[in-house]
């Protein structure tokens, strides 16, 4: 026994290194924003870079807290929450759909897929007009911007799921006298899910960057409007919260992604 | 050879049609299985027996050639396959896998699940129903494969080379699995190997398929009595000859395709 | 005028909430684009103070980034009023059968207090002392073909200069334009307040003569409507100017008299992204003329350099997109100010 | 052999109908897009959707022609081409060292990652005074703002590449005594390619998305200055031409793509 | 036994050590191979199989124990892993890969080129040189792994259950061509498999491993002259024999392991 005993303290030893380095890791992955934030902080206070257009980052906190107690960005988050949810589901939803028939059949997949690759480039900037005199100046106007910049990633990603399906799984459903509409529901949505959700993940970070431009147009509050309104009157540092705040909602959006997808993909 | 044969191949033959060079994998096979027999099908790399099970399957059409399964007296499946280790879904439980047939004739649930029940613990997989194919080993995932086709209750058997990718101790277990249920149900199976101990181990006789094109060119009874042993099987001189006579033929055929 | 076939309800009683006009029997909504200017002081104030609310008016307010982005909206029937520059993009809408109209001032400016007037750098004022000394220089300019671009025009002719003598840059932020001054990329701009003052207190550029000098009675921005709103809707768009107008006389009021100040410059903060109520007595704020009148004379010369530099496309009656009737029977309604 | 005749023949006639529908598919692809130019057409000739703001195809093509024929057209290409050329190359070439960096060193993916994900949600528009300060207004500002946005698929793509290659590949690199160069070179470079190349064409279709934001600075020139300026003119058949010309570059282009990824990746 | 052996192997143990369970993969495990001897190792799945070849090629640590394998006397690498069928990089060439070793080693160009051509052709795949691995068999990409370990040229070879995925007929043959360049070569090998036919086959010693922990628990010489042949083999009632023993063996280990 004695003899075994040795190894086990070995592998223990080596464990806890391990251990050790890996709360390194978490250390860094906390550090470096932080550190990002410090070394900006030195740089403006030091005059290194331009205060006046890269306000230390006490500054722009301080800020924050003025507008937070002010209320005035509760109103603007909220807002610009509710545009990019809903934005963000009219465009996955109809993307998860029309991707799910491109997938499965191929002419409507001919068909549709030349459009799509159409208009992905057209820059939704160039869309604003179109989309203001169709959807009006209204709530919906938005939401249609960030659902029309969803749209893309999420269809295109449903369409290379449907296709990366392995044909074995098919064979499968076959054999076993599958309906169209189980197989629908039980091979094709599962099976296209892992690939579809990334482009999920895509089109989330991508309602986030067409935010600015959703409320470029007709809109009196929100984060993007913060940010642009606060950009032409040049106050930086509300520019800056404005961004930040964003950068924000991106973590936090993918992470809560993430966890949708360890329960929505069980088997991965 | 009173009653009908319960698959019955004349004259099936499989072009593989293309433009600049077209591959005829199967021809003229023929052939009767008998209700209850379980047949082995060996043959070198390429020869066509994935071919033929999947027209056997419905998964693929014959270029010409007829073939019947003799339809049993309930509402039954005609055949289920079962497919090597990527053959379930990955997005399903074990449980679901296995019920997955079952699901797809809209059998009552309790049916459903009394029968899932029973063939999960029949392969000893009782305990991880709720796992996900991921987190199984691959003769884990075997076992699922079979206990799904079992379940469908089908007429007939098809089997692709299911232990192809076991390692061979699990091998040899899931072959006894195999042969328990088997002789409870008494299906009929054609079961597709490349391993000639397998065959002769498994089966009531073996056919022998030639290198592209595939003919079946020998078929050899196997009249070891049942329930069979490992041991039993290997201590025999008998199938050592057999062995080796099918041994031989292969290697013929095998050389001669690879030039 | 001709356009006497609707019927117009302006009865005037000193009973009205209003003090003239009837209110609306039923609450308007009327929807206002604008770009967060300090130009819409008329429409803030009148709001903050109900002059809308005395005529049952109910007004919602709807931001752009840019005047262009409105034409759209406005040609849609989505907005009824906006406040815009004239530009080739709004003859162009005309050209194509958006009858958008001309309506009233929403922006000139004052003289030697010029609003959209020339700055440079603020390390280029020994360089740069005289409207010549802008010769090889890099100038921005939010926009081409637009009332930018035609007070540089005016602003070369002035100094002797064409427009190969200096670099046009086009810039269509105005806040770019600080940081482009800033870091030297460019020596002069054509900026706007408050971004001016916001400049100068930050020691960016510095104000460079005054765009009076040179254009003394440049229309910069102008009221417009839509043309359902104009010509449809006479009972609310009669009334809405009224009260637009009571509210830019109590502007004139506040910065010219000194009358109430603080309680206008409290509402511009509200509505303005200048928000340090400080830094607005320091601001050459926007001249609005209280009866609405505008140089139309300037903004045929503006069309007529758009149509010399080709930026005008169609054929369309240039006085059919000024409309001023409205306008001035309000004035007669309210009255002349003095 | 007359019995060998007979199912040949079948299966002729079976390829011939499987020749026929492919056939059919390409025409399908083709002729979506006509397709919809046709519908488009129609609409607006019939004033079923508004002429002002939807001129006809028809309409457009000849301004096409105008602007083709003054040699305005060419310029504008040239010059966009060439900034979203370079703006592509300074984007994907740190993209992918970087990216091997991070995936190869642990240390340095977790300090860097964190960064990039706070960074990627911004979008561009709110970048360009950023970038105005500290490239000014030249041609460096624009390439740096379309290499800015090319960046981050590329490098989060080349992460991922890294990451996903087989352990078993190091093991064999490891095992063979291969060196940190032959490793970076052999192993790291070629295993992580296709997926990086999946980053890239990503990268490609928003350096097209980004040309008009990147063309609104000082910009005199180039497809997005002839998209923005011939909108904010209200010269919307000018604008549509810009449009279907980025449309038609991006197809242009992910073609180019897709040609390099077959002959980077021969292996697939 | 003259010399001293190749590799020895002294009280080698390897534990796995996690928070909650720490997994001891090998115990205790002390080991001899001659020069020139042709070992294979049997047991049961996750017997640590591959983590006693791992640490003898360097890639995994042991927990305590030593082991040493006598170093040549030309400047040749100490050992070369022959790993399953994913062991080859699927984005160089046949030929690169078969060079991957020397190049690492930076011989000149003209010896890896001729040693390579040598190997390439020696495994019959000279005309597929310039081939991708995705266009190969399965088969072809695990000569194409033997041709690289040998090319290479190390004192001892460690194969890793190189033949696991093969077809049977194609497993026969490649053991055949395994053995032919084995015996000209005359390298020490150490070599995993499943199969006990494969390990009687192709090995001097058979070595049986226990279930978790790892530990040797049997060693078997095959004293069957060379060059051996499968119908020598199969037809040898004393193999039969060392079969079943083997088998009984592992059975028990397996069942064990199964609970
Ligand atoms: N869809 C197909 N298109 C063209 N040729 C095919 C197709 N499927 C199979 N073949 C060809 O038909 C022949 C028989 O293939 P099949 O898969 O039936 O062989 P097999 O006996 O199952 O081989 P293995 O033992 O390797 O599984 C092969 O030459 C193969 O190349
Ligand atoms: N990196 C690791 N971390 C933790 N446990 C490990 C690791 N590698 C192997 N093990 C454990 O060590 C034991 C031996 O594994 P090993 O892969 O050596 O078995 P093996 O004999 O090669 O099995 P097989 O025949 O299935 O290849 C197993 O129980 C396994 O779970
Ligand atoms: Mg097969
Ligand atoms: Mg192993």
């Amino acid at each position: 026994m004695r003899d075994i005993k040795d190894p086990i303290e070995t592998e223990q030893q080596e464990w806890k290194k391990q251990q050790n380095q890996n709360r390194l890791k978490t250390w860094l992955t906390i550090f470096s924003p932080v550190c990002l934030l410090l070394v900006w902080e030195f740089l403006s206070q030091s005059g290194l870079i331009d205060a006046r257009f890269f306000p230390p980052p006490t500054a722009i906190v301080s800020t924050f807290i003025e507008l937070l107690t002010s209320g005035e960005l509760f109103h603007h988050i909220n807002i610009s929450l509710f545009r990019i949810g809903f934005g963000f589901l009219l465009g996955v939803i109809p993307g998860i759909l029309i991707g799910l028939c491109m997938g499965l059949y191929a002419p409507i997949r001919h068909f549709i897929s030349p459009i799509i690759m159409a208009l992905m480039p057209i820059p939704t900037i160039a869309l604003l007009p179109i989309i203001l005199i169709i959807f009006g100046i209204g709530e919906v106007s938005k939401v249609v911007t960030i659902a029309g910049s969803v749209f893309f990633p999420v269809v295109i990603n449903t369409v290379a799921g449907v296709i990366s399906i392995d044909s074995i799984y098919l064979d499968v459903a076959k054999n076993y006298g599958a309906s169209r509409k189980d197989f629908f529901l039980k091979i094709a949505l599962p099976g296209s899910l892992p690939v579809m959700l990334e482009g999920i993940q895509m089109g989330q970070a991508i309602a986030l960057l067409t935010i600015v431009a959703a409320e470029m147009m007709g809109a009196t509050s929100g984060i993007g409007y913060l940010i642009w309104t606060s950009y032409s009157a040049f106050l930086l540092k509300e520019m800056f919260v404005g961004l930040i705040l964003i950068s924000f909602f991106g973590y936090i959006f993918s992470l809560l992604l993430r966890g949708l997808q360890r329960k929505l993909v069980p088997w991965r | 050879m009173s009653s009908k044969p319960k698959i019955s191949i004349q004259d099936l033959t499989k072009v593989f049609y293309k433009k600049d060079n077209s591959v005829t994998a199967l021809e003229n096979i023929s052939l009767n299985i008998e209700d209850g027999e379980f047949v082995c099908l060996v043959g070198p790399s390429g020869c066509g027996k994935t071919t033929l099970l999947r027209i056997l399957a419905g998964l693929e059409n014959q270029s010409s050639g007829e073939f019947t399964i003799e339809p049993g007296d309930e509402d039954r499946p005609s055949q289920s396959m079962v497919f090597q280790e990527r053959g379930i879904l990955p997005w399903m439980t074990v449980e679901e896998n296995v019920a997955f047939g079952l699901e797809m004739r809209h059998l009552p649930k309790a049916i459903v699940k009394e029968r899932t029940a029973y063939f999960l613990n029949k392969v000893g997989l009782g305990k991880f129903a709720k796992m996900y194919p991921n987190e199984l080993s691959g003769g884990m995932k075997q076992r699922v494969s079979i206990a799904r086709a079992f379940a469908n209750d089908p007429e007939i058997l098809l089997m692709d080379e299911p232990f192809g990718a076991l390692d061979e101790q699990n091998k040899y277990i899931l072959q006894e699995e195999l042969l328990s249920i088997w002789s409870e149900t008494k299906k009929t199976v054609l079961f597709i190997t490349h391993s000639i101990d397998e065959a002769l181990y498994l089966s009531d006789r073996v056919l022998l398929m030639s290198a592209q094109p595939g003919k079946i060119v020998a078929e050899m009874k196997i009249d070891l009595p049942r329930p069979r042993k490992l041991e039993d099987f290997r201590s025999n001189p008998e199938m050592a000859s057999k062995f080796l006579a099918i041994w031989r033929h292969l290697q013929v055929e095998v050389q001669g395709s690879r030039l | 005028s001709d356009k006497e076939t609707v019927k117009v309800n302006d009865d005037v009683n000193k009973d009205n909430p209003s003090g003239d006009l009837a209110p609306l029997k039923e609450k308007t909504k009327v929807v206002v684009a604008e770009d967060g200017a300090a130009s819409g002081a008329g429409f803030y104030i009148a709001n903050e103070k109900g002059y809308f609310a005395d005529y049952n008016i109910e007004v919602e307010f709807a931001t752009f980034a840019n005047s262009d982005d409105m034409l759209p909206a406005l040609a849609s029937g989505e907005v009824d009023i906006a406040g815009g520059i004239s530009s080739a993009a709004f003859f162009n809408a005309i050209a194509q059968g958006i009858d958008v109209k001309i309506v009233a001032d929403k922006g000139h400016n004052v003289k030697g207090k010029s609003y959209f007037t020339f700055v440079i750098g603020a390390d280029k004022q020994d360089e740069i002392k005289t409207y010549s000394d802008l010769k090889g220089k890099r100038i921005a300019v939010s926009g081409e073909n637009g009332v930018d671009d035609y007070i540089f025009h005016l602003m070369l002719d002035h100094a002797g200069l064409t427009k190969d003598d200096v670099e046009f840059v086009l810039m269509p932020d105005f806040g770019t334009m600080l940081a482009a001054i800033d870091n030297g990329s460019i020596d002069a701009a054509l900026n706007i307040e408050p971004l001016i003052t916001t400049g100068v207190a930050k020691g960016m550029h510095v104000r460079f003569g005054d765009a009076t000098d040179f254009a003394p009675e440049a229309q910069i921005a102008m009221v417009l409507g839509s043309p359902q709103f104009m010509n449809e809707e006479q009972d609310v768009s009669l009334r809405f100017m009224a009260a637009y107008l009571k509210g830019v006389r109590d502007y004139n009021d506040a910065f010219k008299k000194g009358e109430g100040k603080d309680e206008i410059i409290d509402i511009m903060t509200q509505y303005t992204a200048l928000k340090d109520a400080a830094v607005w007595e320091d601001v050459n704020v926007t001249g609005l003329n209280p009866d609405g009148k505008m140089f139309i004379g300037d903004i045929r010369d503006q069309y007529e350099l758009y149509k010399k530099n080709g930026a005008i496309r169609g054929d369309f009656k240039f006085d059919e997109a000024i409309d001023t009737d409205i306008t001035e029977k309000a004035v007669e309604i309210i009255g002349q100010y003095e």
